[in-house]
């Protein structure tokens, strides 16, 4: 790892997010056969916010304003675990997945505070949906984790997502195709899109995500998409490094490699986000539990 | 030798001074008095005890169980008998010459009990004990404890007429085998491997139902609730404490004489019978139990109970039920003479309208409460030690399923006498009672006394304690 | 040397209530004495913690007391040290704390009793930490229990506190005759009541000891089927007995486990399991409970279920890892399981005394009936707020480090071993992971509701911040919980000292097993975004941002009652676990016709142990013993015929005699 | 010399008899009396050539038993007006039945029992068992507290009987003593049944029910 590319990982997180968001929005245009708005549409969304000014519910504190600070904050500190384009990320420690999960509880722990710091009723309820079904996501996320932990007998993120991956692929298809699809639902669930959650539903009383961050206005509201986007980028990334092997090259190849990866993801996501429709909330639940099983079927199979 | 019957002269002298004492108020002392005189003779009796060792062919002698018991019974009564005045000064209705003549000729007999190495000699003592006590427990002279007197009185005597006649089996063991006919314990003893096995077996069935109807085995037991629920706490105290201690004694040389004829085994399963049932009895009864005076009978059944399993294991658990005959009695006279300044104060004895003692009477509610976890076992004090001693017993012989029931027994009556407790101490003082109570010095001094009793020997066994507990085993059990 | 430091340690704590015995009743300087006495305790216990890290080898005294012919011995080892430095240390804290919280003057028919046996409680705990013979251990249990249940029914005119005392005072009977049970046994094997290591025990009876040994620990521990009697008596306790109850007296159930076991030699596999798989169900259970409580203390009180599950799954591991011969499963378990001990310690207790504080200031501990406090109570607020991130094991504090340990020591264990073994260290950090969503959905309800939102009572928004000593409390705990989560490294001698006690044959190397470099590398990295953050709010003047109403969707007289409620946040999750909780719901009647009536929605978690099983087990036979009673219905001559049955049985029982 | 015996015996085991069919107290009273005489002459019969001691002793055996006792026992009843055993809980026909009954099982029983010498001859051992359970039967069933005093001194009775076998154990002081507690038992029992018709009005003991759980 070099202090370069260190660089170029806080960029990309820090920068390339909202063209995530852009892609998925685009791609769920054109599917309705929409011409849609610009790839960089959620870039000028956070300039604008950034000037705007800031006003605050009366019953507010502090709390309020730490949850979007808070979002930002561990969903960069999040991706400093995940190899990106590099072989090894910036921070790797054995156990360090489990870190990585719980730097997400972490932002939702302040999220959903802030949405309760508001004393509205359907700030609450969105605050109540939100950790009802991550507390369901969280053991899926951890499941699937293990299914390459145990194929890698390795501890560390870097580790499970190293040069091998590609191998795996062939000597262990089932787990990590079993892993990968439980991943995917994990992304989708933890990050409040269809079929989990609607982003662009206009009804509180249907959101999950969206309602909680009702209050928030301006720069507030910028970090609150900012690092909403951040954290889709850095799931998007795990579920890219293990679906598409990295090349053996020199690093700008691997970047846009991963980068390329990353974003046809985030196609796949706009796909998925146009065909499928909303799930009723209470079959939610059951979604996630299949996710767990799947990874957990997945552990099975390689352990025995 | 002589010098032994001063130990029963000395209170029954007292008792003729205070029969014929017409000042209401020295009475009192008078007990006091003799319990006093008692504590030097009964000092140099123990420091001299070689002198006083049963001969052969004498009836009286101090085995190294009177020895144990002797000594314990002089500091019970001392506390007691502390508590006399000052019991009687609030009880000045009532004429005190019967009840302080009687208690000092119920000590004397005790002790001649003690002393006593005749078999029939020691049925005397204890007839004359029961007889002695029955004034006592009439002492409120009201419908209740006349009743109490009553059954006290014919369940007892059915009792220790049952005990005669084992006596009478264990001399007919002796004549059946062509021996000279003996009732002399040293001589059973001696010849215990010829006498003959039924008659023996008959004897020690009976002897253990008669003097287990004093001690108050389940099911003979049926007299205690009534009785100490009527009798002054005083009374109960040292029916729980001593009389009781004393039957367990009886049971114990008798039971030595089927050691002696090698014929223990079938001694120690009745007994073990009879200590579990007496523990189940009194868990069942003590659950829900209103009365908290008839509950610290229910308590001393199920102590009973502790002392003959203890005795039926053996070894280190015959230890421990000798080590606990002395903390049960320190531990009951805690809870009776506590119970008695509750009872006093609340007039009452159910938990219907005893209620937050702790706030009325917050000294005597706390020794009341100390005495409920001290008898209950709770380290540190002595019952745990004992108790604890008997379990460990139980286990070294592999006899897990007994540990186990020990120990659930135990834990049931935990349970049921805490409830009672609990709800006497705890909680607010029913109406009109919140007033809180003068709690005289004198009346704590006893309790407070036994109490530290029962703590000292917890956290400390002074060596010529050990010592007399180890020989008294060895002596029940046979061993040199 | 520090052995005895530790016995001055543990006098100063036992004695702390003896100066309150004779100063006036009302006398604030009985608190503050008590107070003083227990952070001295506190000082010499760290004193000999420190001491006993540095220098590792474990000190033996022999008292000049004796009891049945038994010589006492007291010591102080690494796990000895480990333990005795929560319990001084919580207890100081507690006790500093009730200086305002539970003054002499406004407890005067309390205040006395209660200080003595809160330092019982100490001292009777680090007497059993430190004990080193059956007599001694035992003492000082029964001191501990029986203090605790003096301080739980402080107010013991209140019916529900003079309850949950007698449930804890039964359950802390049986787990104390379980223990003598235990001890008994041990005396069996080689007739010694030392406690000291038993290498060449056999299997059969080591499992025996230890299942012994382990309900009695458990039962003070509070492990999910034993935990009966643990919410009534943490709900209904002064607060700050609350908190020692929790840091530290179940932490003592731990002790007991970790010691009995480190005497034996290694157990079984399936011993390993079981342990393991009680701490998953405790873990998960407890959490799901604690989800379903209106009430602020016991939710809490649920948790330390949860966290005593944590620990026990550390403690299976370490078991697992010693009997297969995997040390670093061993060490990682074994290092989790304390580490969370401490850490338990510290934000269970930080959280009890900021309940405390909001019970206190706001008059009522229901959560449904407070919110918005942290305008008013502002540094409780945040310390509340630091304990909650703490138990969720959320970084950068020091929950996440410990359960990062146990997560560690799990998935080694799943790669060591596969199979069944592995199967089971995968549910484990399955179960791990689910007890960390749900703890976070637990406390953000707690803290949401309570310090968030407008207030719901009167008495909630007339509530004022709490006196300078109770926050100064708070704030020592809280600082524990940061330093310890940014610097866990400071733990390692002890931890270290701790292990080798527990296995002698094992050298622990935690450094090398545990990244506690990243660890502190990431929570520097969460404190300084939290600095830059809090540095951009000044920048931005958002304090003096325009304020307005809150958004409420049109509606245009909101009240603060329209608030979501800890029981509807709630709802979607006990609605998930609603075969194991089994949740009473009564259901909302809105009424026939066109107007719906009033109504209101209750719901209700009865403990599945206490209410479900014990209590109507209890009443069954207490209803089967009163039907003995007609045995003695007062008939003098149906006694005289029980004593004909006593002859004819003996004469039975004796017959192969008489025959 | 066994033959006298044996008659005595019989004697005795007739006044089990009527003490169990009959309702008057005072036959009851009478009977227990008579039985105590009897004993004492048996005593003299089997020891009283063997000296002084044993003279006394069983002269003293009849002025207790035969004269004392029942003298305290009726002047009990005469200050309680009482007369007749009322609705005792087993019928008068059924004690009966149950004395013959455990008379006959006393006669069986001792014959299976191990006798040493010429006791095995005598009545001695089945008498002694059957007026103990005598006893037991008036004791269990009987109403009024007097009866159940005189129960108990039946049974006290019965285990004289036994005694009779072994008087060389005894001692005379011994003797004496048991003799001596016997007889203030049935005072203090006397003084008690006393105290209870003052207070309860009624000497039926199963009035006296109040203390129970």
């Amino acid at each position: 790892m070099s202090g370069v590319e260190t660089a170029v990982h806080l960029a990309v997180i820090l920068l390339v997010p909202p063209l995530l968001l852009g892609v998925i929005q685009r791609t769920k245009a054109r599917v309705a056969g929409r011409r849609g708005a610009p790839l960089l549409q959620p870039y000028y969304d956070l300039v604008k916010l950034a000037r705007k000014d800031v006003v605050l519910s009366r019953t507010t504190t502090w709390v309020f304003v730490a949850g979007p600070a808070v979002g930002v904050a561990t969903a960069v500190l999040a991706s400093l675990l995940v190899p990106f384009g590099e072989r090894v990320a910036p921070l790797s420690f054995a156990g360090d997945l489990v870190l990585f999960a719980y730097l997400f509880g972490l932002g939702r722990f302040f999220t959903v505070a802030a949405a309760l710091d508001t004393g509205s009723s359907f700030e609450g309820m969105g605050g109540a949906r939100e950790v009802t079904f991550s507390a369901l996501a969280e053991p899926a996320l951890f499941l699937a984790l293990l299914v390459l932990v145990t194929l890698h007998g390795n501890l560390s993120l870097s580790g499970v997502l190293g040069e091998d991956t590609g191998a795996r692929w062939v000597t262990a298809v089932a787990p990590v195709a079993l892993a990968s699809m439980s991943l995917f639902v994990v992304l989708l669930a933890e990050n409040s899109r269809i079929p989990f959650d609607d982003p662009t539903t206009h009804l509180e009383l249907t959101m999950i995500h969206e309602v909680m961050v009702l209050d928030h206005s301006g720069p507030l509201l910028g970090a609150v998409l900012w690092g909403a986007a951040q954290k889709l980028f850095v799931q998007s990334a795990l579920l890219a490094r293990i679906l598409v092997p990295l090349p053996d090259g020199p690093a700008p190849l691997r970047w846009a490699c991963f980068l390329a990866a990353v974003l046809a993801l985030g196609v796949v996501i706009g796909m998925v986000e146009a065909t499928m429709a909303r799930l009723r909330l209470r079959q939610v639940p059951m979604l996630l539990i299949a996710a767990s099983l799947l990874s957990a079927f997945g552990i099975v199979l390689l352990v025995r | 030798m002589s010098l032994l019957l001063l130990l029963s002269l000395i209170p029954l002298t007292f008792a003729l001074v205070t029969f014929a004492t017409r000042t209401e108020r020295l009475r009192p002392w008078l007990v006091l008095a003799a319990a006093g005189c008692q504590i030097p003779v009964v000092g140099f009796v123990l420091v001299s005890r070689e002198r006083f060792a049963p001969l052969a062919g004498s009836w009286i002698g101090l085995d190294p169980l009177g020895v144990l018991l002797v000594g314990y019974l002089s500091v019970l009564f001392l506390c007691c008998a502390l508590y006399v005045p000052p019991y009687l000064r609030l009880r000045r209705e009532r004429p005190n010459r019967i009840f302080c003549t009687m208690l000092l000729v119920f000590f004397g007999m005790m002790n001649f009990f003690l002393v006593s190495q005749h078999v029939g000699l020691m049925w005397v003592a204890i007839e004359a004990m029961t007889l002695s006590t029955g004034p006592l427990l009439y002492f409120n002279r009201n419908r209740r404890s006349i009743e109490a007197t009553w059954k006290y009185l014919l369940i007892g005597s059915v009792g220790i007429a049952l005990a005669l006649l084992g006596s009478f089996f264990l001399g007919y063991s002796a004549l059946y085998a062509g021996l000279e006919s003996s009732l002399m314990l040293g001589d059973l003893k001696l010849h215990a491997a010829s006498l003959s096995k039924p008659w023996l077996h008959a004897a020690f069935v009976l002897l253990l139902i008669g003097y287990g109807t004093k001690m108050g085995l389940a099911p003979m037991h049926t007299w205690k609730p009534d009785a100490y629920g009527e009798a002054p706490g005083l009374v109960g105290a040292l029916l729980a404490g001593g009389a009781t201690s004393c039957a367990f004694v009886g049971v114990l040389r008798f039971y030595s004489i089927c050691v002696a004829a090698g014929d223990a085994a079938f001694a120690r399963e009745l007994m073990l019978g009879f200590g579990l049932f007496s523990m189940a009895v009194a868990g069942v009864f003590m659950v829900r139990q209103r009365d908290y005076k008839r509950m610290l009978a229910y308590s001393s059944v199920e102590h009973m109970g502790i002392l003959v399993l203890g005795t039926a294991i053996g070894g280190a658990g015959l230890f421990g039920a000798l080590f606990h005959v002395l903390n049960n009695g320190f531990a009951k006279g805690v809870l009776f003479l506590s119970a008695a300044n509750i009872h006093r104060q609340f007039d009452s004895k159910s938990t219907d309208e005893v209620r937050g003692a702790l706030r009325v009477m917050p000294a005597s509610a706390t020794l009341f409460l100390l005495g409920f976890l001290a008898a209950t076992g709770a380290p540190p004090f002595a019952p745990f030690l004992s108790e604890f001693t008997i379990l460990r017993a139980a286990v070294a012989e592999q006899r897990f399923g007994l540990a186990a029931a020990f120990l659930a027994l135990l834990l049931l009556v935990f349970i049921g006498m805490g409830a009672t407790v609990l709800t006497v101490v705890q909680g607010d003082p029913p109406p009109g009672r919140e007033r809180p109570a003068t709690e005289r010095v004198q009346k704590l001094v006893p309790i407070v006394a036994l109490l530290a009793l029962v703590l000292l020997l917890g956290l400390w066994m002074p060596q010529p304690l050990e010592s007399a507990l180890w020989s008294a085993t060895a002596v029940v059990e046979g061993r040199p | 040397m520090s052995v005895v430091l530790a016995l001055v340690a543990v006098a100063l704590a036992g004695a702390s209530g003896l100066p309150g015995l004779v100063l006036p009743r009302d006398d604030a300087a009985a608190d503050r004495s008590a107070a003083l006495l227990l952070g001295l305790a506190a000082l010499c216990g760290a004193a000999a913690t420190a001491l006993v890290a540095v220098a590792g080898a474990e000190q033996t005294l022999a008292l000049p007391w004796r009891v049945l012919g038994e010589r006492i011995e007291v010591g102080l080892d690494g796990l000895s040290a480990f333990f005795l430095l929560p319990t001084l240390g919580i207890a100081s804290v507690a006790s500093l704390y009730a200086v305002a919280y539970w003054p002499a003057r406004s407890h005067v028919r309390s205040a006395r009793r209660l200080r003595l046996a809160f330092g019982l409680i100490a001292g009777g705990a680090g007497l059993v930490v430190i004990a080193r013979h059956a007599f001694a251990f035992l003492a000082g249990w029964e001191i501990m229990a029986l203090a605790a249940f003096f301080s739980i029914t402080a107010e013991d005119e209140r019916d529900v506190v003079r309850r949950a005392g007698f449930i804890y005072l039964a359950c802390t009977r049986a787990s104390t005759l379980a223990l003598f049970g235990a001890f008994a046994a041990l005396h069996s094997v080689d007739a010694g009541f030392a406690l000291r290591a038993r290498p060449a025990l056999d299997l059969d009876t080591s499992r025996a000891l230890f299942g012994l040994a382990f309900v009695g620990f458990a039962l003070k521990a509070g492990a999910m089927p034993l935990h009966l009697w643990l919410p009534g008596a943490h709900a209904t306790a002064p607060t700050h007995v609350s908190a020692v109850l929790s840091g530290m007296l179940l932490k003592i159930g731990i002790y007991g486990i970790v010691r009995f076991a480190s005497l034996l030699p290694p157990l079984a596999v399936s011993d390993g399991v079981f342990v393991l798989v009680l701490g998953m169900a405790s873990a998960v259970l407890g959490v799901a409970f604690a989800l379903g409580q209106h009430e602020l203390k016991r939710l809490l009180a649920y948790h330390s279920v949860e966290n005593i599950g944590i620990i026990l799954m550390g403690v299976g591991l370490a078991l697992l890892g010693r009997t297969l011969g995997h040390p670093e499963v061993e060490q990682l378990g074994l290092a989790g399981a304390l580490l969370h001990v401490w850490n338990h310690a510290l934000f269970k207790a930080l959280l009890f005394l900021g309940a405390g504080s909001v019970i206190r200031q706001s008059a009522s501990g229901e959560i449904d009936r407070l919110g918005g406090l942290a305008r008013r109570l502002p540094l409780t607020a945040l310390a509340f707020g630091l304990g909650a991130v703490a138990i969720c094991g959320l970084p950068p504090l020091n929950g996440f480090v410990s359960e990062l340990l146990v997560y560690l020591g799990l998935l080694r264990a799943s790669l060591l071993t596969g199979g069944a073994l592995g199967l089971l260290a995968v549910s484990g950090v399955a179960a791990l992971a689910l007890v960390g969503g749900l703890a976070a959905a637990c406390f953000v309800k707690a803290f949401g509701v309570v310090f968030l939102g407008e207030p719901r009572t009167a008495a909630a928004a007339g509530a004022r911040e709490a006196p300078p000593v109770m926050l100064v409390a708070m704030a020592l705990l809280a600082l524990a919980c940061g330093v310890l989560g940014v610097a866990p490294q400071l733990a390692v001698p002890c931890l270290e000292a701790a292990i080798r006690s527990f296995d002698p044959g094992l050298a622990p190397r935690l450094r090398d097993a545990a990244p506690f470099g990243s660890i502190s590398i990431a929570a520097a990295g969460l404190l300084v975004s939290v600095v830059a953050m809090a540095a951009w709010a000044r920048w931005r003047r958002l304090r003096y941002a325009p304020r307005t109403v809150t958004w409420d969707c049109g509606y245009a007289a909101p009240s603060p009652r329209m608030q979501y409620t800890s029981s509807s946040f709630a709802a979607g999750l006990v609605g998930l676990f609603r075969w194991a909780l089994r949740p009473q719901l009564e259901a909302p009647h809105f009424g026939a016709g066109p107007f719906p009536l009033p109504a209101g929605l209750h719901t209700e978690l009865p403990d599945p142990v206490l209410d479900r099983l014990t209590l109507p087990a209890a009443r069954w036979l207490v209803h089967a013993s009163t039907w003995f009673r007609w045995v003695q219905r007062g008939r003098v001559h149906s006694y005289v015929f029980y004593i004909l049955v006593a002859i004819l049985v003996g004469f039975l029982a004796a017959r192969g005699g008489l025959g | 010399m066994s033959e006298l015996l044996n008659l005595l015996l019989v004697i005795v085991l007739l006044f089990n008899f009527l003490m169990l069919g009959t309702s008057r107290v005072r036959a009851v009273i009478d009977a227990a009396a008579a039985q105590g005489t009897l004993l004492g002459v048996a005593y003299l019969t089997m020891h009283g050539a063997s000296g002084v001691r044993a003279l006394a002793l069983g002269v003293a055996m009849i002025a207790i038993k035969g004269v004392l006792i029942p003298r305290i026992l009726r002047s009990a009843l005469r200050s309680q007006g009482i007369r007749r055993e009322v609705e005792p809980f087993v019928s008068f026909t059924t004690s009966l039945l149950l004395g013959a009954l455990a008379t006959g099982l006393s006669v069986i029983f001792a014959r299976t029992l191990p006798l040493a010498g010429e006791d095995a001859n005598v009545l001695l051992i089945p008498a002694s068992l059957a007026t103990q359970l005598t006893g037991f039967i008036v004791l269990t069933t009987r109403r009024k507290a007097l009866t159940q005093v005189v129960g108990y001194l039946t049974l006290e009775n019965g285990i004289f009987i036994f005694g009779l076998t072994l008087v060389e154990a005894m001692p005379f002081l011994v003797e004496a003593g048991v003799l001596l507690d016997v007889l203030v038992a049935v005072f203090v029992m006397g003084i008690v049944v006393d105290h209870i018709s003052r207070e309860f009005s009624s000497i039926d003991s199963d009035e006296l029910t109040e203390l129970r759980e």
